[in-house]
């Protein structure tokens, strides 16, 4: 959700880390808070029942694989995609660039639940239609439910994505550029050696948001029965019929999830030089 | 005079209930409801919610009963009161014409099965065909099941025997599929057939829905409820 | 089923399924607009807390903010579905007003309306930290009242650098809708599932809707697009542009 | 506050004792820190009705702090100040700082002082003549219509007559601080507080702001006012005040100030800015 | 273009006749519209090899167009221009400017012609090194080894030896125009194009940069530079040209051009600028 990254800069999110204990710890009332959460979560703990948690770990460990491989897979396909989808907006052919914006469009204003049962009981039904994709090799892979869920978030996030590179290959300032043409390359040297680069580099900094957006869209695929984490998470509340704990414990699990993200994405951002 | 909320599943599961052009529910559960309801002397409001979520929203007062094909198991039961059974169904096997699957966990070997969740089904398919098939896969709803099933995506759907039915003798139910029989019994994990779903402290409730059932059943509204959808067959069973 | 679509299944009436689909998009209007403006409450409500509140207010609002931008909408949509009306019908019962009871709709409104909120707390904010403190500054410096101050100039003058965040988190809004789906509210997604359920035609009825959010989409672009300009009416770039 | 124990009371320009005009704006001992750093250090003035008082002095020497304590935009760290008469009431709070026992009576106060800001901070989302009637119709509660003639009337007389219904971003520099001028006379403050209200004009638009001001003085309204247009000061105050560091090191009439100069740092100084 | 026939050739600061060295610019009647308004109404200019042409004039005289048609960054609407003999094969498009003919040439010539920017345009993902050998390498195809060698002497020389592996962004405005200029070297450019090199900067910025240009005056390289430093074009260049209104209305050497300018714009304009 592109729309989001003007919203939520990750950069200025509080204390996730053990870089601002220290600021945290400096502040009497954050202590008191902390206690009060400390508290709380010892409560959490000791008074709730957890005693499905032991059973389940590895069905959560698995979901969590899932949810992990849905996550990666998308934003780095998606990001192929977007790429192509952000120049031609700039700089296409109008028939590209009709398609392109058509396409970010059409994926941007409609909710993603949706679009991935279209593809999954819409699409993949149809596919069921056709003996010759029925016995190709292709059937093993599209009789599951995965690739549909894999090809929703992939398109979701290129959409998404597709316009924040649009805004970064439109901000390159023309002068960087026109320096390039002034040395003498050619149009794919410029293209290869200073647009496309400046344009990542300025996309970057709004990735961490986009993956933390897509890292929240991936439980949608569980409606379309993949076992990820928030589907086994279903299954442990129909089988318990625990409200607060499962659910408890999966929020936890995106916060930790997230932050850890958030972490990383950090460190990968501090390693590349940004513009003062 | 008193007022009752009713929970079904969001999910339609006909021929019990399930929403028409119109938006309205409607299905043998919901002419079962009203039969009760009468009976009781009540309004009776049909609340739509999510199956995932009937029992805590029972147990949290957003509704007062669940009429919504809930088995009746020991699981469950520790959550909340059930009534007396008001039918049975066995738990059946549906399979695609092609596939050799059969309702024994031998039988299920590589094959692709497809349950709902949440369901007494899916219990029954973890416990017994989880080890054997090749994949078990949860669908929010039968329908949707029987359409993955149809279109060749699964190899058989362990079900509500009664709720396939309608399927089965579908012309498309005719075309892609056949009934394969009943797997073993296991009341443990099945149940010992439907019942209402109330909360443990409405004692009082659960006795009066108690007799209006034994009501319902003694004086010939069952067998009228029925035919339209069943004909003949009984679905109390024994 | 047939790739060939039946479009006679979309008709208004019986056998139709045209009005269970409007009735599901009503129902996903109201939601939208009812959670937006929620939102929009709490969003002016958190900025102000984390402009001008004590430390523990800020803290507080910043774990708020910072829980529902990490965890999916999806989870928290039942979150606050089944423990916020739990917790809300139990506290009511302890202070012996009996037990509320919370429609469907009335839930999906305060669910869509918390999240939105932690998003709107950050819209609200950067407006209003772009608003140069000189024109409330001025304000003050005539006597206005601080309430008077955010009706007549904070506000005011924040609203064209909210704008475009608005008009996202309305977006957003009316996608996150159909996540209310998931638990059986019956909105524009669930109706077109139960439709295509019924009749198999599931391509049909979910282009159908998606076609319905898309146009929900386009329309409201450009009224947001009209309101930003008349909003930025007396703005310098409003000259350049 | 007593009235003769004022200290630094302003002389008139021909150095015979206080007139008998009441003092609209009476500062003692004021004294103001940030953060540790003590910026005012003990600053007493008075300036009574009709009193056009020029402040003075270098980059940083706390004349912009000095105003805007006045209509405690700035809260004091110690003394005391009255407008027309009524004291603010302050009250220490747990950082050392004066802040309002009412801010209701702040607010009643502040309505009556007029501050125009070096960046005119008019509001860009009402036209000129929102901006004007803002302050009479929402603060000072004036009917409607009364405030927009009035209006009307302070608006042509700064010469924007045929502005009222502009945005300001699209007004020139000079015309926006006019229109802050109107503004502020739109509530007929009992004294009017300029800081640097040309010094972020190009040059060409200093001269409109000034002769608007001119005019006013010429009307004996009170007036204190931060300015680097030493020419001007000159011209128009009745009494200029020499800041630095924090301290009133120097006042008097016009003529004493820059014609006479006492301390080495007045004449420093002046001798800079000519 | 035959080399007897250009108008407008620079005359040598001694008003003898130009001396023997090749012309490494040589523009021909020059025109420059933008959407059907003429901003070059016909410029003919020759630099020799060794020349240091300053270009003067007002704001929008057309300057900053007349130097950027020299590499082609602005497509001319008509005229010839030649860099170091070769004339850019150019044909009319239908929108009445002339484009190459043949991108290579265009490319190959470019790569010999240094241009610095008024506001630098280094390549911000690069450091100050990368900027460098990006030229070198990637057009000119030199070895890697050798690019990095040639570069390290360069940015000595305009003092950024301790700079090479900072990003652009970290430096200076000064520093970064001289890393810019050390790219430009880099290339061993024919001609060295300067739009404005200086005006970007905090006047404490400018001198480093000016004594960076100074320096390669002093070895001869055919410079043509833009520039408001009236000081400095005295001081440095070979010949003046005075631009306006899109035509030369006056050239020759800075003593001719500053000392005993013959029309009455450019006399206006010199004492504008004093
Ligand atoms: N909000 C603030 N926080 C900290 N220090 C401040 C603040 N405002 C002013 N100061 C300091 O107080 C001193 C006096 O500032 P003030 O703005 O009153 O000077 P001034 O006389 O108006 O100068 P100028 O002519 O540059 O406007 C300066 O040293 C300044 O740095
Ligand atoms: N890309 C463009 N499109 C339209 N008009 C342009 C463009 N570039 C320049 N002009 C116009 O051409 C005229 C000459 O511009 P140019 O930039 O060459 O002036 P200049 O002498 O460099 O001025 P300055 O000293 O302000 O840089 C100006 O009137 C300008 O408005
Ligand atoms: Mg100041
Ligand atoms: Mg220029």
């Amino acid at each position: 959700m592109a729309e989001l990254d003007t919203l939520s800069s990750p950069g200025r999110r509080p204390a996730l880390g053990p870089i601002r204990l220290s600021a945290v710890l400096a502040q009497p009332h954050r202590i008191v808070m902390l206690l009060v959460a400390l508290v709380g979560l010892v409560l959490i703990i000791r008074l709730m029942d957890w005693a499905w948690l032991p059973g389940y770990l590895p069905k959560l460990g698995e979901g969590l694989m899932m949810t992990l491989a849905m996550l990666v897979s998308s934003v780095f396909f998606g990001f192929l995609i977007a790429l192509p989808l952000g120049l031609v907006q700039v700089g296409g052919a109008w028939p590209f660039r009709w398609l392109a914006t058509g396409f970010c469009t059409i994926i941007r204003g409609t909710p993603l639940l949706l679009q991935m049962w279209l593809f999954y009981y819409g699409l993949g039904a149809v596919f069921a239609q056709f003996p010759e994709i029925r016995g190709s090799w292709a059937w093993d892979y599209l009789r599951q439910a995965w690739p549909y869920g894999f090809v929703a978030l992939t398109l979701s996030f290129a959409a998404y994505e597709g316009e924040v590179m649009r805004g970064a290959f439109a901000g390159v300032p023309r002068g960087e550029l026109e320096a390039a043409e002034a040395f003498g390359m050619s149009r794919w040297q410029i293209f290869r050696r200073i647009w496309f680069p400046r344009a990542v580099h300025r996309a970057l900094p709004t990735l961490t948001g986009e993956i933390i957006l897509q890292l929240k869209s991936t439980p949608l695929v569980a409606t379309i029965a993949v076992t990820d984490l928030y589907a086994v998470i279903t299954q442990v509340r129909q089988a318990t019929y625990l409200t607060y704990e499962p659910l408890l414990f999966l929020v936890a699990v995106y916060l930790c999830l997230s932050a850890v993200l958030i972490l990383t994405l950090r460190w990968v951002e501090n390693r590349v030089p940004t513009e003062r | 005079d008193d007022d009752y909320r009713v929970g079904i599943s969001a999910e339609p599961y006909p021929p019990f209930y399930s929403p028409d052009a119109s938006g309205e529910w409607s299905g043998w559960e919901i002419d079962f409801t009203h039969a009760l309801c009468q009976r009781l002397d009540a309004t009776c409001e049909i609340v739509p919610l999510a199956w995932g979520g009937i029992i805590p929203a029972l147990k949290t007062g957003k509704i007062d009963m669940i009429i919504g094909s809930m088995g009746i198991t020991p699981e469950r039961a520790k959550q909340i009161a059930f009534s007396q059974k008001y039918y049975d169904t066995p738990t059946g096997l549906l399979a695609a014409k092609g596939s050799d699957v059969q309702p024994t966990p031998e039988g299920v070997k590589g094959a692709y099965l497809g349950v709902q969740s949440g369901s007494i089904q899916e219990s029954y398919a973890y416990k017994y065909f989880s080890h054997s098939a090749a994949d078990i896969k949860v669908y929010q709803t039968l329908d949707e099941e029987l359409q993955d099933l149809s279109a060749g995506r699964i190899d058989a759907v362990v079900g509500d025997t009664l709720a396939m039915q309608p399927f089965i003798d579908s012309d498309l139910g005719q075309a892609c599929c056949e009934f394969r029989g009943n797997v073993a019994a296991d009341p443990a994990v099945l149940g010992r057939g439907v019942g209402v779903g109330l909360r443990k402290e409405d004692t009082e409730l659960l006795s009066r829905v108690n007799a209006a059932i034994s009501d319902i059943l003694a004086d010939g509204t069952y067998q009228k409820i029925s035919k339209p959808y069943f004909g003949d067959l009984s679905i109390y069973g024994d | 089923m047939t790739t060939v679509f039946d479009f006679s299944l979309l008709a208004y009436d019986p056998p139709g399924w045209g009005r269970v689909l409007l009735v599901g998009f009503w129902h996903s209007l109201q939601l939208a607009a009812g959670g937006y403006f929620l939102g929009v409450v709490i969003g002016i409500l958190g900025a102000a807390g984390k402009l001008y509140g004590g430390k523990v207010v800020r803290d507080l609002l910043e774990v708020y903010t910072m829980v529902i931008r990490a965890v999916p909408e999806l989870v928290l949509i039942l979150l606050f579905y089944y423990v916020g009306t739990d917790l809300l019908s139990r506290a009511s019962a302890a202070l012996g007003f009996g037990r509320v009871d919370i429609d469907g709709l009335t839930a999906g409104i305060m669910v869509i309306g918390l999240v939105q909120g932690a998003y709107a707390t950050e819209v609200f904010r950067g407006a209003i930290r772009a608003v140069p403190f000189g024109q409330i500054e001025a304000a003050r410096a005539f006597g206005m009242p601080g309430a008077l101050v955010m009706r007549r100039v904070t506000l005011p003058a924040m609203l064209p650098h909210a704008l475009p965040g608005m008009a996202n988190l309305w977006m957003i809004a009316t996608k996150d809708t159909a996540l209310l789906a998931v638990i059986g509210f019956s909105e524009l997604t669930l109706a077109a599932r139960q439709a295509a359920g019924a009749t198999r035609a599931y391509l049909l009825f979910f282009l159908t809707a998606g076609a319905l959010y898309l146009a929900l989409t386009l329309i409201s672009n450009v009224i947001f697009k009209r309101v930003e300009r008349r909003a930025r009416r007396g703005l310098v770039s409003a000259r350049q542009a | 506050m007593q009235q003769q124990a004022v200290t630094g009371d302003v002389t008139q320009p021909d150095g015979t004792a206080p007139s008998a005009t009441a003092p609209a704006v009476e500062i003692r001992a004021l004294r103001k820190s940030f953060s540790g750093v003590e910026v005012l250090k003990g600053i007493s003035l008075t300036a009574r009705q009709g009193d056009i008082v020029a402040i003075i002095g270098g980059s940083g020497s706390g004349k912009s702090t000095l105003l805007r304590c006045i209509n405690l935009l700035e809260k004091p760290s110690a003394g005391e100040i009255a407008i027309q008469g009524e004291p603010y009431q302050l009250r220490p709070d747990k950082d050392g700082a004066l802040v309002p026992v009412d801010r209701r009576q702040i607010q009643r106060i502040r309505a009556h002082l007029g501050m125009v800001f070096q960046s005119f901070n008019l509001w860009p989302h009402r036209t000129v003549l929102g901006n004007v009637i803002e302050v009479p119709i929402h603060v000072l509660k004036m009917p409607r219509e009364a405030a927009i003639a009035r209006a009307r009337t302070l608006l042509e007389r700064v010469g924007l007559g045929d502005k009222l219904d502009v945005y300001p971003s699209f007004l020139s520099g000079g015309q926006q601080q006019r229109a802050a001028i109107a503004r502020v006379l739109a509530v007929d403050p009992l004294a009017m507080l300029f800081d640097e209200p040309t010094s972020a004009l190009d040059p060409e638009l200093v001269g409109e702001v000034l002769s608007v001001i001119r005019d006013l003085a010429a009307e004996h309204r009170t007036m204190l006012l931060v300015t680097h247009e030493m020419a001007f000061a000159r011209d128009v105050a009745t009494h200029v005040v020499f800041l630095r560091d924090g301290i009133i090191e120097e006042q008097g009439s016009p003529a004493q100030i820059f014609e006479s100069p006492q301390s080495e740092n007045l004449k420093q100084f002046i001798r800079s800015v000519a």
